[in-house]
């Protein structure tokens, strides 16, 4: 499973290879043809307006949505065949656009349950709740700036608040791949900064897959950028050529 | 077929005896009994602790006010409930009057386990009358047995079984099958047969019986085809296209509860014409034609041992009682006449017995008789069902059956058939 | 079970099959068409439906009583009114019963369940105090009876065509007021988002309680037309409820037509079935082969892939 | 930390202990002594219920899995110990009436000549023992991992278990001969010899039954205090979360609907024992709505609410179908509907928003841990 062909002489050492993926819901191509090389420790933003298939990139990575045609691979492990769990036991962990977290748990819970240990039914029954563990957890805590309130329930937090948490419970996870859909909208400008911060410390040494709108946000962290449109890239490259790209000044600014 | 021993060659001579018997002591001449006589002693007729005192005894009812058996047992609750206001006007049994509690079945079998229970352990009821479905018997059971309770109980089922702590007022299954099925092969000639059933087990005994009897005691006799539907079951149309290409001399249908309704009225739509067709059916009484519709099931044969019409003095003053307390629009069904009989049944066998015990009643039953049954006279066999006549009714589009036939002789009653099962 | 027949004898028994079907299909449609519009395109799960069959059933009971005892000239149209009252009656309560108890459970369907299955309970006891626990017979009038002999030995059920074309009247009906009117259009964006239609002026507790009462009124019209193939008492309406649901699950919630080819799909298989096999198991294989196409396409049979 | 650590002996809080001791002398000493052996056995089969009442808070109350088929696995359980009991009961000696001796007498009347193959191993106690778990927590699994796979839940769900319990209605009515059809299978006599009717075994057999039930409540609790028990909480709020934390959804869902089926049974075989028979009327879609009603009525998050909304229901079944039948079926039904408008969490729901905070002022014990009745949150 883990070796695999690597298609038209691309470096090997991509740690994601998207390669002519498409998806169709009844005959729309939402992702058409699309094809994407994330390198190791890379951080790449994607943009592009509404409806251009950012989000459902990602849902095809995670195994959200089931691809038409084409090929996944991380690692060189074919993604498209795995269900979600194993994609995500395989290193790969998703933020969703809104704050997913668990209302009724506590932070802490909330953190625990992403702990990876005791995944299986078994191991979630005899799961014992160690210093290791709560150690870890604290020191996540710390970091997404949730420490005094760790035994709140999820639902109290602030919205802000609710999407550190969520982005807590990936790096518990400790991912090789971290996927952001567009972790910043909503906050206030203090959060922005706060979680702007909290990023660039934890994408050191993972690759990051980030989906955002704001401009500023994106000049901030992005190694590289890439820009969808219509289900295809329409350019990439470092922030400055993609700006500079007359193909793109004609989609965000032309009509 | 298994007919009065103590007169099998004189039928016609029995029953005229029998109605001349029946004229002599008219039903409500019975209340001119004296039966205000000094009561004997509680001490003496009560000797296992059963809720007798000395003016009053306790007995249970049992039966589905709620739930789907409910539009089944109703009649049932009031044709007990009518006898035993008459038997107090007359003044009750061993010279107390009759305490009735009423418990809910609510169509559900283990509820009428628990409440037999309830009165038999709390109550103390010297007898209980009670249950109608099978599976609501089945249940109960146990616990009068355990407990040494009474019961009288009112529905024809399937047979297959005999205590001594049940009297079964109505028909076991070839009590009421074979006379059935000998009048249609004679009359009618009918050789073929098609089956049908609601899905459970008295259908599916019945058509058991049926099906040997035809086979193996009526000339030419063949079961063409045999089917049963789940209870509740509301689409006949396939099967009533499948009767339609074989053609059968006889349809022979064990349908009961919501299904019966759907299966006439498809039946009439169908263009199967009940006065050519011959269909012959154990199991629509008076009450389900009221659901039915007359008009649906009219000329169909009905074959069980009363109907509301039935001719002779003690029915003519039965129903004109039942109407009078209940309403004129209830009608009489077979089952209901057989729930009337079962207080007064009791009440001659503790009469008999000179005890409420329920060793003594269960031990005294066998040879009662009861000569007002509405439905001429009965007397309790051996096996503790009765003896009875057998009829044919011929259904009219008012709701009622024409008397059409009825067996010479009181038929025995034969719950474990031998050569039937 | 074919030998000894002539060709045009079972010719004749495969057309009035097919009929057979076809009844079965119109009694299917009639039963989910109300049950599709409030749970396909509300979301509520209504166990009450079977009740408000039966309320029909009981309006055109009285209809006919009343038509039989003071205006007997006019009985022969009678069911027409029957049917009318039917609609209003099962209509009027199920507004009633949206405003009482529906209204308060939208974000929790599961609760509807419940909720309504209490209400099931609460019909069924009051159905058997007003009317007694027997079933009641409706008389129709003659001309709605017997059958239509096509051929020599073809005939078919005049009910059963009655049930057919008012199943069609209905559908179209339905059709229409769902994909052409304003109210369907107002119905089908409250679908889709009960917020954004709020906000561009659609007032979302008005469709609501009117989707509720014309989903229940189809259920008190189809409970008024079944009184001439099924029976009418407190508790028939249990019989139809598990089916129901089964019909417009199977034909995936959200689409009207996925209801009416899951009905044509499963009366099919069952009349066929019934016609070769004997009735239980005739139920049971049905019933068992929704349930395993259910578990592999459990987004109902007849659905558009949609992203989610 | 230190919370964690404050007011928990080993999974279980100090409140939820109380709870269980409140509940253990109220079934075990306050009930048996205040009521009669007839009214204690009506007790003891309530509280089969609360098996099943226990079961559906774990899988519906925790995992959002609503299943309308829970009476498959009371019966099917029930089923599994009245077989064992059958085969007893019908021993040569007693059947020796029958044209096939030592089979049962419904088998007898159908034309069986000899045992199916699938009767044989409950002439075993052990085996059948085995069976009253097994065999409805492999079905259970079957349903389960079909749907939960297909990811069919919600609405979907509830009806296709309800259509599995009407399937499964029809064939054991239908297949009279295997299963004593409609009547289900009746007169069940004795356990080994051991006479189940007598007054003696009732009062055994209740308190059998309800150390069973502390014990499956203890169970409930350690469940619910694992981390699948966060897990099933956390997927019945964001089941897409949970996957894309690494967990297999499917896996978790068909452990809890097992482990609800396999409580069930429990409870359905320990129905069997006191009530002396099994019938088909458990196994359709009417008990197993109203087992479901248990739950609500408790509070479908509060496993020792489930225990009383059992019994509060049973309770006023039995008082009200004794005095007021007519009256049952509409009280149940406001009842359906009255706990679902006003009391969505029951009467847990109930006692933790009043009657607890009053205690605890009253008993000035400042512990507002149990406010909460069983530390689960509200809706």
């Amino acid at each position: 499973m883990t070796t695999q062909p690597i298609g038209q002489g691309m470096a090997p050492d991509f740690l994601l290879e998207i390669e002519n993926l498409t998806v169709s819901f009844d005959g729309f191509k939402a992702v058409n043809d699309l094809s994407l090389y994330v390198d190791k420790n890379e951080i790449r933003v994607i943009i592009g307006p509404n409806g251009a298939g950012k989000t459902t990139v990602l849902d095809l990575i995670c195994g959200r949505t089931k691809a038409t045609s084409g090929s996944i691979r991380f690692k060189g492990q074919e993604l498209t065949r795995l269900s979600e769990n194993k994609i995500v036991l395989a290193g790969v962990g998703r933020k969703f656009q809104t704050p997913s977290i668990y209302d009724d748990l506590t932070v802490f819970e909330n953190l625990e349950i992403s702990y990876p240990r005791g995944r299986t039914v078994f191991g979630a029954l005899t799961f014992r709740r160690d210093a290791q563990v709560i150690e870890r957890i604290e020191e996540i805590a710390e970091m997404i700036f949730l420490s005094d309130r760790l035994h709140e329930r999820g639902e109290f937090l602030s919205h802000g608040q609710k999407q550190w948490l969520e982005i807590g419970m990936l790096l518990i996870q400790d991912p090789e791949l971290l996927m952001l859909d567009e972790p910043v909208a909503g906050m206030s400008v203090t959060e922005r900064v706060k979680t702007a911060e909290l990023l660039n410390r934890i994408i050191k040494d993972r690759s990051v897959l980030v989906i955002e709108h704001d401009m500023k946000f994106v000049e901030d962290i992005a190694h590289r950028v890439t820009v969808l449109h219509q289900g295809k890239v329409l350019s990439e490259g470092s922030m400055e050529r993609v700006q500079n790209d007359p193909k793109v000044i004609e989609v965000y600014l032309g009509h | 077929m298994s007919t009065d021993p103590t007169n099998p060659h004189r039928p016609d001579l029995l029953r005229r005896r029998l109605l001349m018997g029946m004229a002599a002591a008219p039903f409500m001449g019975l209340a001119a009994r004296s039966a205000f006589a000094q009561a004997p002693a509680t001490a003496a007729v009560n000797t296992t602790g059963l809720a007798v005192t000395d003016t009053e005894v306790t007995v249970g009812i049992l039966h589905s006010v709620t739930g789907t058996m409910a539009i089944s047992e109703t009649g049932s609750v009031q044709a007990e409930k009518l006898a035993i206001e008459q038997i107090n006007a007359m003044g009750g049994v061993l010279g107390r009057k009759i305490k009735i509690i009423q418990e809910d079945g609510a169509s559900d079998w283990p509820n009428f386990a628990e409440k037999a229970k309830k009165l038999l352990v709390n109550d103390k009821c010297a007898s209980v009358f009670g249950c109608w479905t099978s599976a609501s018997r089945k249940a109960v059971l146990p616990v009068f047995e355990q407990y040494n309770g009474m019961l009288y109980y009112p529905t024809f089922y399937e047979g297959l079984e005999q205590s001594k702590n049940v009297i079964y007022t109505g028909q076991e299954a070839t009590q009421q099958i074979i006379a059935g099925l000998d009048w249609v092969n004679k009359t009618k000639g009918a050789k073929t047969f098609y089956l049908l059933g609601s899905d459970y087990i008295w259908p599916r005994t019945s058509n058991k019986i049926a099906r040997k009897h035809i086979e193996g005691h009526l000339a030419g006799g063949k079961v063409v085809g045999e089917e049963y539907f789940p209870l509740g079951h509301t689409q006949f149309n396939s099967v009533i296209n499948k009767i339609k290409l074989v053609k059968p001399d006889v349809i022979y249908a064990i349908i009961v509860g919501g299904s019966n309704v759907a299966f006439y009225k498809q039946l009439k739509a169908a263009g199967i014409d009940l006065s050519k067709q011959t269909l012959l059916t154990i199991s629509v009484t008076e009450d389900e034609i009221d659901g039915i519709g007359g008009e649906n099931i009219a000329g169909a044969f009905a074959c069980m041992k009363y109907f509301q019409s039935l001719d002779n003095p003690n029915n003519k003053a039965f129903v004109e009682a039942f109407h009078k307390m209940w309403g004129d629009k209830t009608v009489i069904g077979d089952v209901t006449q057989a729930a009337y009989l079962g207080p007064w049944l009791w009440k001659y066998t503790v009469e008999k017995a000179g005890s409420f015990d329920i060793d003594k009643v269960a031990a005294a039953s066998p040879g009662v008789e009861f000569k007002g049954a509405p439905e001429g006279y009965v007397r309790i066999h051996e096996n503790h069902h009765l003896w009875s006549k057998t009829r044919v009714g011929k259904a009219r589009a008012d709701g009622q059956y024409d008397v059409i036939y009825e067996t010479a002789d009181l038929v025995e009653p034969d719950p474990f058939p031998k050569g039937y099962q | 079970m074919f030998e000894g027949y002539s060709l045009g004898d079972l010719a004749s028994i495969f057309v009035m099959q097919g009929f057979a079907g076809l009844i079965l299909f119109s009694v299917f449609v009639l039963m989910a068409l109300g049950l599709a519009i409030i749970f396909g395109q509300m979301g509520v799960i209504n166990m009450a439906h079977g009740e408000f069959m039966i309320l029909g059933a009981y309006v055109t009971w009285m209809c006919s009583q009343i038509f039989q005892n003071y205006i007997p000239a006019l009985f022969p149209i009678y069911f027409f009114v029957a049917m009318a009252l039917a609609f209003v009656a099962s209509g009027a309560l199920g507004m009633l019963v949206e405003w009482a108890l529906i209204r308060h459970l939208y974000k929790r369907p599961l609760d509807t369940l419940l909720a309504t299955w209490g209400l099931s309970l609460i019909l069924q006891q009051v159905y058997r105090s007003v009317f007694g626990p027997r079933e009641v017979g409706v008389d129709l009038p003659s001309w709605m009876m017997g059958s239509l002999q096509l051929t020599d030995t073809i005939e078919v059920q005049i009910n059963g065509l009655f049930v057919m074309s008012l199943t069609v009247v209905i559908t179209v009906v339905v059709a229409f007021l769902m994909f052409r009117s304003g109210w369907g259009r107002q119905v089908r964006a409250v679908v889709q988002n009960r917020v954004m239609a709020g906000a561009v002026g659609i007032d979302t507790e008005k469709v609501d309680r009117l989707t509720f009462g014309i989903g229940c009124g189809i259920a008190g019209v189809a409970g008024s037309a079944f009184t001439m193939i099924g029976s009418t008492g407190p508790t028939a309406g249990q019989l139809y409820i598990v089916d129901t649901f089964l019909v417009v699950v199977f034909g995936g919630a959200q689409s009207l037509l996925g209801t009416i080819l899951s009905a044509f799909t499963i009366s099919q298989a069952q009349s066929t079935m019934e016609f070769f096999l004997s009735g239980s198991i005739a139920k049971v294989l049905t019933l068992l082969g929704v349930v395993g196409i259910l578990m592999l396409r459990p987004q109902g049979l007849f659905v558009l892939k949609i992203r989610r | 930390m230190s919370v964690f650590s404050k007011e928990r002996y080993g999974f279980l809080a100090r409140s939820e202990i109380l709870g269980l001791l409140a509940l253990a002398a109220l079934i075990v000493v306050v009930v048996p002594l205040s009521l009669d052996i007839f009214r204690l056995n009506l007790v003891g089969k309530y509280l089969t219920y609360a098996f099943v009442a226990i079961g559906l808070v774990l899988c519906w109350g925790f995992g959002g899995i609503l299943s309308l088929g829970q009476g498959i696995f009371f019966g099917l359980g029930g089923y599994c110990m009245a077989m064992f009991l059958k085969l007893e009961a019908s021993s040569v000696e007693n059947t020796k009436i029958q044209s096939t001796p030592g089979i049962p007498d419904f088998m007898d009347w159908n034309q069986l000549t000899s045992l199916p193959w699938f009767w044989q191993p409950f002439k075993s106690l052990p085996l059948t023992l085995i069976a009253v778990v097994a065999v409805p927590a492999v079905f259970a699994f079957v349903i389960g991992t079909a749907m939960f796979k297909r990811r069919v839940g919600g609405v979907y769900f509830a009806i296709i278990t309800q259509a599995v319990a009407a399937i499964l209605t029809i064939l054991i009515i239908g297949q009279q001969g295997f299963t004593g059809g409609i009547n289900g299978i009746t007169d069940l006599r004795t356990l080994l010899g051991w006479d189940i009717r007598t007054d003696h075994a009732k009062y055994v057999l209740y308190f059998v039954n309800a150390a069973l039930l502390m014990g499956v409540l203890v169970l409930g609790y350690f469940v619910r205090a694992s981390k699948l028990g966060r897990i099933l909480v956390a997927m019945r709020d964001k089941e897409d979360r949970v996957r894309f934390s690494g967990y297999s959804v499917a896996s978790f869902k068909t452990f809890v609907f097992c482990l609800a089926a396999a409580l069930a049974a429990v409870g359905g075989a320990m129905f069997t024992l006191q009530v002396g028979f099994m019938s088909p009327s458990f196994v359709g879609i009417v008990p197993s709505i109203e087992m479901v009603i248990y739950t609500a009525v408790g509070g479908r998050l509060s496993l020792i609410g489930a225990v009383y909304g059992t019994l509060l229901v049973n309770a006023a079944k039995t008082a009200l179908s004794e005095s007021f039948p007519q009256l049952w079926l509409l009280g149940l039904g406001g009842l359906f509907i009255a706990v679902v408008l006003a009391f969505p969490n029951g009467l847990a729901g109930i006692w933790g928003a009043w009657i607890a905070p009053w205690f605890a002022r009253l008993t000035k014990s400042g512990s507002h841990g149990s406010a909460v009745a069983n530390g689960s949150p509200a809706e």
